[in-house]
């Protein structure tokens, strides 16, 4: 990513030694007005990204430490998951902090372990990593913090770990707040009344868990019209389709749907169209290529809760430095949710991205 | 023992027989138990058939490759790389006929290299096709960096996904062709009596002047080539190309073919039992799902099933 | 002689720097049936695998009908007109016998498919006109191991070949289906098609051979016309040596008037054993005379625990047994030596060592281990005991020849100590050196007091072995008969025939 | 095709080397490309013995399963399961005593099912432990409606996770103890002589006395005990029960036997290969990572070694 960085300063994005001079903020077009909604995992009010800032000087100062980091996420092929490690790569790259590793857990919390003790052969001064599992992961991270390793969460943070003692931050992309805006927009364009089905993540997952209880419980108490009759869970993306179809066939009167996230929700479309339920209404979360390609041709998707990830690996970065330089880290940092319907489309998807969007999605826009 | 060892080829018949059976049973069971949550419309029942398209399409090409006694877990992997190298092709502009022709190329060439190593270099089938399987999915992941490829052709979309011809889905016409060139190839053809004789005993086939070396690159590329054309289904049907299709399908594909009755030993083989295995995996999902079940339950529950559906079939052949 | 068919000349065969053949020469005329004799791993089979282009010749050359012609692979040696009917057989189980037969040249319809139904209908005109009771569409795995060989021949005719090589044929077949054979043979003869014919049993070779050719570890012994050959000069050039008079039969001491060791009474199993009694005394040598598919066999895989006694009572020592499984059978003292090596005799892909020790795991082991040191000890005792030829006991048992395969699984027995043996066909496709050997094996287990129960099909043998012979007849035994009674083969035939 | 059917025999040889060279190989290289990234350190290789401990301690008693023929597919799933009630059972205070117990039977009874339905009921054992793998993960996720279980248990989490004795990480003593075992037990005992002639000639070894049922359902008891015990290894090392553990594991772990030359078709094992081989896939995942490479390029090249070792070894044979 390049395009419009809102730093502001001047430089050049050549591999080697930066000579970025500037600095490092996250994308002004994001409001500071937006509530956010997430709690952080002590309970503690989210600070929001945007008040983040490393100073010209204090780049400088990091540019010269000749740091390392390395980058452990617990799945590496989304859309989201490429940006934010798109976000990180660039902010870092300014700092003139190597990336010696990006690792990908794929689900797996047993990979995910290795894949931290590995890349601590490598000695990094920064760890940024979402875990795939706040229980059963603390070992790794506790080697790593006693390496002296600055570890900077995404969304979730292992159990027993103490901001400032344990780890610089967490950043979350407030699934929370992306819960609710997919319930609003769902509930707006129902007008307020039918009979809706959710598919939910059938698994422990932090991220996926919050967004479910936030559409649901947004639903139950703002909407009193609408209806949840339909629950199913999918275990894997790939079930979107199947699930969908299954619940299609139970309940054909269905008027819209919440699915949890992009992946499975292209399914359930591959599903809505087999069964001609043309007029059905879907919200989801995440800003897919795909989903956003049926927003701008107005087909089923009607709008979505969209993370900034690209933005959410800037904050990571920027506190990270924060961390090297020794100065004080809010503990919960929060990127507001961010509400995306067709009018909205193409400016939320360079805010997502922070490039433009897609010729396929452009061209259905017209 | 004097059981255990006629069972041991008994077990060819009740093979031959049991997915019927067993099929038949689970139909029926779900047409009752779930008659008011719609299992028996027919919309449901296309839905069936539309999601078990691309596991029944690369099981018949498996059951070639299990007859001659090797087996492929590639094939979901390159039903991913062939549904990225159409859809990129697609986008490209290259037009409709070039995407299908890239799309099928690629599960070729897999499927060559696949069998060359098999057949030529000797290595074991399971370790080259795992080792496809790793670079065939690396390959699909990498030449966009993980993002999907959205497909706007139309045409393509009617042809490889969505589209219905006089109520029928393509998907389901795509199952049927494959299916009956299958049977046909392996019941009918010398290439069939060729791939049943190199599983049954690959030594005597030799001997035959049977080339089972060439039989075995053959098959290989067929389920390639199936694999790419399952791949460019799932890229029709999700509009798009994505690295993670197909992830998993080896073992879907697997079963199906081994609950149709052909056998992981090589030597027999059989497409329709093949065609009724892979759809019985579907209508037990779909079942499971129309009851409500969690995931969870759905996994333990389809495991009973297994088992019992096999049991149930041997203990009734026995009496 | 008018005309040569085939010629090899000079051929050479190592493996891993194992010289098998040295400058082989080989010369078959057309029309005639041609023996290819010598011991248990001579290297005929060897050859013959040259000229079937299994293996490739190190130097040396063949010529058939007078052109030199290089073989490279089965599909050459099929080019130039050879067919092989294997030792170990080439058919495919799990294909019918007609599939099996037109295997790789199907018939077409128009539309190029498998003409299905003119090939089964071809195949049941060829088996018919053969006299083979199967039908062309049986799956070759069910029908008995004795029409597999049929099913091969039948393949081979077919398949237009001008020389067929035929690998003891008889070694898994039934009187009656040798007949069948020598028939065959006959015609094949007719029709002008040469006949290379590899066996261990003296009498078949001058029953139907014209001339003979014996190979001795590996290099030419004799070429020569029968007809100028005694049976015991054949011997001698094969085994090399002097003639040690094998199959005569020396009359032993056995008490009968102590208890039997083993009493069977009114015995069922399967569907081939209907009503069978007989008693096994110590020290005695018992043979099974009979039809194939008498039941023979049956009854003692019965005994041995491996098919289910449906009815019956089994005693040892006057005391009833139970035998579930051969584990059981085995803790009785029983072993049984099975018909079938290949099938239920070895594990062809592990070496002699471990192919020999799998009885007797528990005597070569203390409380937890095998014992290396002990399984060596037994191995070389009995490699030498029974002369088996292999470059060592960690060879590969399938690439042993086929008469040494065998003394392995003898001997896999034999280590074993039984109060009571079984052998069926223990002699099957061992040369005639070896044959007195195992004889003379058997009769000395005899003298220690053991019982043996032997089955055979070649009655001279039983008759040189035997102290008593029970004749088989579907399924119920007809006669018993003391050795002393009994003058000529004819004898046997007889009884076994007229019942 | 003279060549074609010694190299069948052949095969028998290079298995058995194969893997050490194509070990000692890649460790080389990794030492001298990745120098100066930490390959060498003593923590590092540490790291790789404690990540690859539970799939060589499966593989090791897997070798004994493909030796006999059969396969189990179960085993990642059995982890699981084995991980949630040796975690349930040490939240509900029972001691570790119990949940070593309870942890090691719920493999053994997962084993006991499988062998049974494979030796008794006669069921190809792709199809057993391919439902077993569902039903296994089902349960895991079902007791706790898939939430993981933390572990407190100091004295548990280092006893099965990460402790070190003497600087040896408990973890590498483990899998010397179960490699120990499972190489005595195949070659130097007559049970091992038994599973070998039970893959090898199932007719023959009960022609021998050999009770081939029994020695089946042993193999599966013993491969579900060990599966039971990773499991064990799963939670202490990441200090809770997940139901995800093991996901996939079935895969390496059979990859691992066969590099090692273990033949899918039975009748041969080695349980030294079998342990190169699963730290062998371990080195190079370790290395790949170090290199800093993508997943997609570890995919693709972590193919791309299994096949070149293999066949590097192969022609280094026959010349
Ligand atoms: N592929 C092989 N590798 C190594 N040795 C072999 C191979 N094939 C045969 N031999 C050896 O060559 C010798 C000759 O074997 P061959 O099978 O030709 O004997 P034969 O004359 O047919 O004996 P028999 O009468 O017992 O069948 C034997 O010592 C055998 O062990
Ligand atoms: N009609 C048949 N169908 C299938 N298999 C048969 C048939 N007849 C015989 N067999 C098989 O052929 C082999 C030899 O026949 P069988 O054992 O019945 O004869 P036997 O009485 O033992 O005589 P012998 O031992 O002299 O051949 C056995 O393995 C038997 O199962
Ligand atoms: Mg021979
Ligand atoms: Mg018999």
């Amino acid at each position: 990513g390049s395009g419009n960085d809102s730093t502001n300063g001047e430089g050049g994005s050549e591999s080697g030694d930066t000579n970025f001079t500037g600095s490092i903020k996250i994308n002004e077009n994001i409001s500071e007005e937006v509530e956010i909604k997430s709690e952080g995992p002590k309970g503690e009010v989210a600070t929001s990204a945007t008040s983040l800032e490393l100073t010209e000087e204090e780049v400088k100062e990091i540019q010269e430490g000749d740091y390392t980091a390395a980058i452990a996420m617990h799945y590496a092929g989304n859309d989201w998951a490429r940006a934010q490690i798109e976000g990180l790569e660039a902010t870092f790259e300014k700092m003139g902090i190597e990336v010696l590793a990006v690792t990908d857990g794929q689900f797996s919390v047993e990979k995910q372990m290795a894949d931290i003790e590995t890349i601590l052969a490598r000695q990094p001064d920064i760890l940024v990593s979402i875990p795939v599992d706040p229980v059963s992961s603390a070992g790794a991270y506790r080697q790593a913090v006693q390496e002296g390793v600055h570890v900077v969460f995404m969304d979730n943070v292992p159990e027993g770990f103490e901001p400032g003692d344990d780890y610089v931050s967490v950043v979350s992309a407030d699934n929370y707040g992306n819960g609710v805006l997919a319930a609003e927009i769902l509930a707006e364009e129902l007008g307020e009344e039918g009979d809706i089905g959710v598919i939910y993540h059938d698994a422990d997952f932090f991220v996926t868990g919050q967004r479910v209880e936030a559409f649901e419980k947004t639903i139950e108490e703002n909407y009193p019209n609408i209806n949840i009759q339909a629950r199913n869970g999918i275990a894997n993306p790939e079930d979107g389709e199947s699930v969908a179809s299954a619940m299609l066939t139970k309940d054909s009167d269905l008027d819209g749907m919440f699915v949890v996230w992009d992946v499975p929700a292209e399914g359930a479309l591959a599903a809505i169209r087999s069964a001609g339920q043309d007029d059905m209404k879907v919200t989801t979360i995440d800003l897919g290529t795909n989903v956003a390609i049926d927003i701008a041709g107005e087909g089923n998707i009607v709008g979505l809760g969209a993370q900034l990830p690209y933005e959410q690996g800037v904050a990571e970065a920027i506190l990270a430095g924060y961390s090297l330089l020794g100065k004080e880290a809010p503990s919960y940092v929060a990127v507001p949710a961010t509400r995306v319907t067709r009018d909205n489309l193409l400016e939320t998807w360079e805010l997502v991205y922070n490039q433009e969007a897609p010729s396929e999605v452009k061209s259905k826009m017209e | 023992m004097p059981s255990k060892m006629s069972n041991f080829f008994r077990n060819m018949s009740w093979r031959n027989y049991i997915v019927y059976i067993a099929f038949i049973f689970v139909f029926i069971f779900f047409s009752i138990y779930l008659s008011d949550a719609g299992f028996l419309t027919a919309g449901n029942l296309m839905s069936i058939a539309r999601q078990t398209a691309m596991i029944t399409i690369m099981a018949v090409a498996m059951t070639f490759v299990i007859s001659t006694g090797e087996i492929d877990l590639s094939v979901g992997s390159t039903a991913a790389l062939s549904a990225m190298t159409t859809a990129l092709t697609l986008q490209a502009g290259m037009g409709i006929v070039a995407a299908v022709i890239v799309g099928l190329a690629t599960g070729f060439i897999i499927g060559a290299i696949n069998g060359l190593l098999v057949s030529k270099v000797l290595i074991p089938s399971f370790l080259v096709t795992l080792a496809m399987m790793e670079v065939g999915r690396g390959i699909a992941m990498w030449i966009t960096g993980t993002a999907p490829v959205p497909i706007l052709h139309d045409t393509y979309i009617f042809l490889f996904g969505s589209g219905d011809i006089l109520g029928i889905p393509v998907l389901l016409i795509w199952t049927i062709i494959i299916a009956v060139i299958g049977f046909i190839l392996l019941n009918k053809t010398p290439f069939g009596r060729q791939t049943l004789a190199t599983g049954g005993n690959e030594k005597a086939a030799l001997f035959t002047g049977i080339k089972t070396a060439r039989i075995k690159l053959s098959v290989f590329i067929f389920t390639g080539t199936m694999a790419g054309l399952a791949g460019m289904l799932y890229a029709g049907r999700l509009e798009a190309g994505r690295y993670t299709f197909g992830q998993g399908d080896e073992l879907s594909v697997i079963t199906a073919v081994i609950l149709g009755g052909t056998s992981l030993a090589g030597g027999v083989g059989s497409v329709i039992g093949t065609v009724i295995g892979s759809i019985m995996i579907g209508t037990i999902n779909n079942g499971l799902i129309l009851m409500g079940l969690d995931v969870s339950q759905q996994m333990i529950v389809l495991g009973i099933i297994l088992i019992l559906a096999v049991t149930f079939g041997k203990k009734s052949k026995s009496t | 002689m008018s005309q040569i068919a085939l010629q090899m000349k000079g051929i050479n065969k190592a493996f891993s720097g194992v010289k098998v053949l040295k400058k082989v020469n080989f010369e078959v005329g057309k029309g005639e049936t041609h023996a290819l004799m010598g011991g248990n791993g001579a290297g005929k089979s060897t050859l013959m695998k040259i000229l079937t282009g299994v293996y490739t010749l190190d130097s040396g050359e063949i010529i058939i009908d007078g052109k030199s012609v290089e073989i490279n692979n089965p599909n050459d040696s099929n080019q130039a007109g050879v067919a092989m009917i294997f030792q170990e057989f080439s058919l495919i189980p799990k294909l019918t016998v007609a599939q099996n037969i037109y295997l790789n040249r199907e018939p077409r319809t128009n539309l190029g498919f498998i003409d299905d139904s003119k090939m089964n209908a071809e195949t049941q005109r060829l088996l018919d006109e053969l006299d083979l009771h199967i039908k062309a569409t049986d799956l070759v795995e069910d029908i008995s191991v004795g029409y597999w060989q049929m099913t091969e021949i039948v393949k081979a005719i077919s398949n237009n070949a001008k020389i067929v090589i035929m690998d003891e044929p008889t070694s898994t077949l039934s009187l009656k289906e040798t007949e069948k054979l020598f028939d065959m043979i006959d015609n094949l003869r007719k029709k002008g098609i040469t006949i290379i014919y590899i066996s261990h049993r003296m009498d078949e070779i001058f029953k139907v051979c014209d001339r003979i050719t014996i190979l001795r570890d590996g290099e030419n012994v004799i070429t020569e016309r029968l007809s100028e050959l005694t049976m015991d000069d054949v011997v001698q050039h094969i085994i090399g040596g002097k003639l040690k008079r094998t199959f005569v039969w020396e009359p032993r001491e056995v008490d009968y008037t102590k208890p039997p060791l083993l009493e069977v009474r009114n015995l069922q199993s399967g569907d081939k054993v209907k009503n069978v009694s007989f008693d096994l005394y110590r020290g005695e040598i018992l043979g099974f005379a009979g039809l194939m598919g008498s039941g023979r066999s049956e009854t003692v895989r019965a005994l041995f625990g491996i098919d289910k006694i449906r009815q019956g009572t089994v005693c040892i020592d006057g005391k009833e047994i139970v035998v579930n499984n051969p584990m059981d059978a085995m803790k009785l003292g029983l072993a049984l030596v099975p018909e079938d090596r290949r099938e239920q005799g070895l594990i062809l892909e592990h070496s002699v060592k471990e192919n020999m020790i799998l009885p007797i795991l528990k005597k070569v082991s203390n409380k937890f281990f095998v014992q290396e040191r002990k399984v060596s000890e037994v191995v070389k005792d009995y490699i030498q005991r029974l002369n088996i030829k292999t470059d060592n006991e960690d060879k590969i048992i399938s690439l042993l020849s086929g008469g040494n395969q065998q003394k392995v699984v003898l001997s896999k027995w034999l280590a074993n100590s039984p109060d009571i043996l079984i052998l069926d066909e223990p002699t099957s496709g061992v040369d005639i050196g070896a044959k007195s050997e195992i004889l003379k094996v058997i009769r000395e287990l005899a003298d220690q007091g053991k019982s043996v129960i032997v089955i055979s099909s070649e009655i001279t043998e039983l008759l040189a072995v035997s102290d008593r012979l029970i004749i088989y007849h579907q399924g119920t035994i007809a006669n018993s008969i003391p050795r002393e009674n009994l003058k000529a083969e004819e004898d046997v035939e007889i009884a076994i025939q007229n019942v």
